[in-house]
């Protein structure tokens, strides 16, 4: 038998599924007022895991004697000059240094992985006998990168590939939107065993 | 020294960095040769006419988790600023309120007030940008769906214009909107949640489609080089898996020319 | 407008209130129906099967606690697999949900002790660590230098299974388990292309389509979705979460597909009808 | 002077980490390793240090909301206080006794990711009506984009596995070959998208990085 936490805990979580399902049929004050809840119950979680990372990843080590993670917890800081407008261009720095990683990160990551892997995959497939199969998809290639061009008005070859490519990609979105669908679902499934558990333990079962 | 296997990448990227340097002189001359139309771009200010005649706010969304300046998705965030500082300078042109929906990602909020603003300030109108209506709701599709939807049900949608990094946050926030009577215009560069867009907004910009966008609504010359640098990138990918394909059927393998 | 047209205009929340209504059906009355098994999840347990007994697999371990319903039969049916055939296991989790996640299945669910394990000699749990692609192409190359600790605050150097271990030269699976779709691609460029290390990969349904292109060729494997994971509770024998939701998925999605024919049928009657009046 | 130190300072610093990360890819020498993980493990901090700029927003928008709204009832006061006590009480929780407590789980179970499941069960629904809207079958566009959710849709349900046994061969193949042509070429062109925009970038020619307020 449940305790008398979890029995509180279950009842809130039902209402709580409610009040968010209930946005469907139309806004409600009680819709409302589980969006605050979760609005406070996010900032909160994502606040203490954060603080857990600059502990652990910063000052811990600085404390230990690794130095240089004063500059990191300066550049957040700075962050923080946005809210006063003579000193809002300083939070610029640690943009700059945050968007300079991640476009090192992603310049170098994406060359092979996503363009020239990807094609050299779609060139051995066939070449180690996928068969139709794998013309389809080099068709595919091939035609749904044409309807990416911009530079050329689709009219002619250009027109007629990129007429093609269009009919590939979407095939691709309605996987995806099947995908996403099935996956949802399941979510929907999850949430109506978890009101039956709560019936079930608000029975005493 | 050199990565075994990176040499085709350091050209690659050598290349590109040589052409944007060339499609940049050429952008500053103002000899690019002209980009097909994008129909959602003009869609973007008929929409904040329609906001303004029927008195509700334009929103901006960026996307639950559209704030990511140390990921490999930078490109789009970058991306997602400009349509924002394209959209502020609009509205403040014609006077219609702003919402914008800020993603999770602290690091990035002060940027994306940064664009916000920027837009009111080249109209003059600094005085009416409203920091109240950038929206903040921590962490997660959770707290940012509900919020957005909230904001649309409470305040009303004219515009609702969404580009960015999108998860599986777009399917709330764009069909709300869309049942709330809100035009909607957007994409992503992420193709798994581009479905939602093409099923929800009145126009779309199809994957890539936003980066070329993007480049045409900054007007800004540097930006307008990158697409010739990456519509050159097409053609090789064309040809490419082309050539590849057809030596591929008589028996010849170009692959390890890829580097694979 | 005729009936038929106006099949193609019912108000949505019709749609809504029935799916809800069909769904829910079957949690009370099951029906019990046959699973099929598809190619990337056969694959996905014969290299786990496949590999020789002590060998070492990393679990980089992003699961979210919302989106459990859709993996929980996944993951439960990996670890039991996992265990049963006596590889060791380094579990690194790159979401803050992981640990808390982590500890419940491994503290409760399937406890590794109950195959025989002893943690810090057959498994660790490395805790958390917000990894991006950076991250994991640091883990990949210098694991001490992302955790210098183990979970329970042990430094790493005193886990026996630890010893002469710090990079990708010691991994020989890499479980990757993910639910931001193109996070695929951390593993691909950051494992798969600069070490060959085999990779497997456990997903949401809906990035199934995305994780396909890189299956079998730098995926060897994977796993999207709880039907994916219910058929990994059949292959394995593990009987799980997985099985109990087959149902309801079944009966809950008639309500789309009707509705899609009404919106066919609306729509071609309004043709039909076009069409005689010219 | 302040021209540099606002535009042309933060360009450096763009460049140069940004290819430092790149020597740290593409390089065998050790010092760009390391340079690289301590960079990375940088960005962690950073982030994490300005976790609380967030709820300063979402403090102001809320307070503004409810000064607006406040007229129209004590609704709005509820509306206004909700968040902050959520808040008090789980961040208070997490603080007395750890995020990994039964106390602060209580709060993370029941409202964070049981919220956070729910909103995912919603968008069955949303989609669903998008679906009902848009998978008519009124041009071979739409077609196609209905043929690939209605045939993977089939192979994913298990009725369906058992009633069209063909149905889970011709799902995986339209998820295995019709889908990956198009997918990957989509791939392959946002690729070049980003990566056009990214030496853009590190060439400290990219707009929205220089510019703004």
């Amino acid at each position: 038998m449940a305790g008398i936490m979890e029995l509180l805990g279950m009842a809130l979580g039902t209402f709580l599924i409610f009040s968010t399902l209930s946005m469907l049929y139309k806004d409600n004050p009680f819709f409302r007022v589980g969006q605050m809840a979760v609005l406070g119950s996010s900032i909160a979680h994502f606040i203490l895991l954060n603080m857990q990372t600059v502990y652990n990843n910063a000052w811990t080590p600085l404390i230990g004697g690794d130095i240089l993670m004063v500059i990191p917890l300066v550049l957040g800081l700075l962050m923080y000059s946005r809210l006063k407008k003579s000193t809002a261009w300083l939070a610029r720095y640690p943009s700059s240094v945050l968007i300079g990683i991640g476009t090192g990160v992603m310049v170098a990551g994406t060359v092979s992985g996503q363009v020239l892997d990807q094609i050299a995959v779609t060139i051995t497939d066939v070449l180690n006998g996928g068969g139709i199969n794998s013309m389809i998809i080099a068709v595919g290639v091939v035609t749904s990168i044409t309807f990416f061009v911009f530079t050329k008005e689709h009219t002619g070859v250009v027109g007629s590939s990129a007429k093609i490519g269009r009919k590939f990609l979407m095939i691709s979105l309605g996987a995806n939107w099947s995908g996403e669908l099935v996956w949802y679902l399941t979510q929907l499934v999850g949430r109506l065993m978890y009101v039956k558990n709560f019936l079930t333990a608000l029975m005493g079962g | 020294m050199i990565e075994p296997g990176s040499w085709l990448d350091l050209i690659f990227l050598a290349l590109m960095t040589v052409l944007t340097n060339y499609y940049l002189k050429k952008a500053t001359d103002g000899t690019l040769p002209n980009l097909r139309t994008i129909p959602a771009i003009a869609a973007i200010e008929e929409g904040v006419g329609k906001s303004i005649e029927e008195d509700k706010p334009v929103h901006y969304a960026m996307g639950a988790s559209g704030g990511q300046l140390y990921s490999t998705l930078v490109s789009m965030t970058l991306t997602s600023f400009a349509f924002l500082k394209y959209l502020s300078t609009i509205c403040a042109r014609l006077g219609a309120r702003l919402i914008v929906h800020m993603p999770y990602q602290t690091e990035s909020l002060p940027m994306i007030e940064a664009m916000a603003r920027d837009g009111y300030i080249a109209e003059g109108k600094e005085d009416e940008f409203r920091v109240e209506d950038l929206r903040y709701y921590g962490r997660g599709a959770l707290a940012w769906t509900q919020g957005v939807t909230a904001s649309y049900a409470q305040e009303g949608v004219g515009l609702n214009l969404s580009i960015g990094i999108f998860y599986s946050d777009c399917p709330i926030s764009l069909e709300m909107a869309k049942i709330m009577g809100g035009l909607n215009v957007g994409g992503t560069g992420r193709w798994i949640m581009v479905y939602a867009f093409a099923m929800m907004c009145d126009y779309v910009f199809l994957g890539e489609e936003i980066y070329a966008a993007a480049a045409i609504v900054s007007q800004n010359p540097t930006m307008l080089s990158g697409i010739f640098v990456e519509e050159l990138g097409k053609f090789f990918s064309i040809g490419m898996t082309l050539i590849g394909v057809i030596l591929a059927l008589v028996g010849l393998n170009i692959a390890p020319l890829l580097g694979v | 407008m005729s009936f038929l047209s106006k099949l193609g205009n019912i108000d949505y929340r019709w749609l809504y209130i029935t799916s809800l209504i069909l769904t829910a059906i079957p949690l009370f009355v099951p029906i019990g129906l046959t699973v099929t098994l598809s190619e990337p999840v056969k694959d996905y347990y014969a290299v786990i099967q496949d590999l020789p007994e002590g060998s070492v697999i990393a679990v980089s371990f992003g699961g979210s606690a919302a989106l459990l319903d859709e993996q929980e039969a996944q993951f439960l049916a990996t670890w039991k697999t996992i265990f049963s055939l006596g590889h060791k296991v380094l579990f690194y989790s790159t979401t803050e949900d992981g640990p808390m996640i982590l500890t419940n299945h491994l503290g409760d669910k399937v406890k590794p002790e109950d195959y025989g394990y002893t943690y810090g000699v057959d498994y660790v749990e490395l805790g958390f660590s917000p990894l991006g692609e950076p991250g994991q192409a640091s883990f990949a190359t210098d694991i001490r230098g992302v955790y210098q600790v183990d979970r329970r605050g042990t430094p790493l150097d005193d886990l026996p299974m630890m010893d002469n271990f710090n990079n990708w030269e010691g991994i020989d699976l890499l479980i990757y388990q993910y639910t931001s779709c193109t996070d695929i691609e951390f593993a691909v460029r950051q494992w798969t292309v600069p070490y060959q290390t085999e990779v497997i990969a456990t997903t949401l349904g809906c990035c199934g389509p995305m994780a396909a292109p890189y299956y079998p060729s730098q995926i060897a494997g994977f796993l999207s979705g709880s039907g994916a994971g219910t058929e990994l509770e059949v292959l394995s024998g593990n009987p799980g979460p997985g099985a109990a939701m087959s149902d309801s998925k079944s009966i809950g999605i008639l309500p789309q597909l009707i509705f899609i024919a009404f919106g066919n049928i609306a729509y071609f009657a309004k043709m039909y009808s076009k069409e005689e009046e010219r | 002077m302040s021209t540099i130190l606002r535009r042309e300072v933060p360009k450096i610093i763009v460049m140069v980490f940004g290819i430092l990360m790149i020597l740290g890819s593409y390089t065998t020498i050790p010092i760009f390793d390391t340079i690289k993980a301590e960079l990375t493990s940088w960005t962690m901090t950073i982030s994490a240090v300005s976790v609380w700029l967030g709820a300063v927003y979402a403090t102001y928008a809320n307070y503004q909301l409810y000064q607006r709204n406040k007229k129209d009832g004590t609704v709005h006061l509820i509306y206004f206080v909700v968040p902050f006590i959520v808040f008090g009480l789980q961040f208070g929780a997490g603080i007395l006794y750890g995020v990994e407590s039964a106390q602060y789980l209580w709060y993370f179970t029941n409202i964070y990711s049981n919220i956070g499941a729910t909103v995912y069960a919603v968008m069955f629904f949303t989609l669903a009506s998008s679906a009902y809207r848009t998978f008519i079958a009124s041009s071979w566009d739409a077609t196609a984009l209905l043929a690939g959710g209605l045939i993977y849709t089939l192979r994913q349900i298990p009725l369906f596995q058992a009633w069209l046994p063909g149905i889970v061969g011709f799902g995986e193949w339209v998820m295995l070959v019709p889908n990956v042509g198009g997918g990957r070429g989509a791939v392959i062109a946002a690729a070049l998208g980003a990566l056009a925009l990214g030496v853009r970038t590190l060439m400290g020619q990219e707009a929205t990085v220089t510019e703004g307020a």
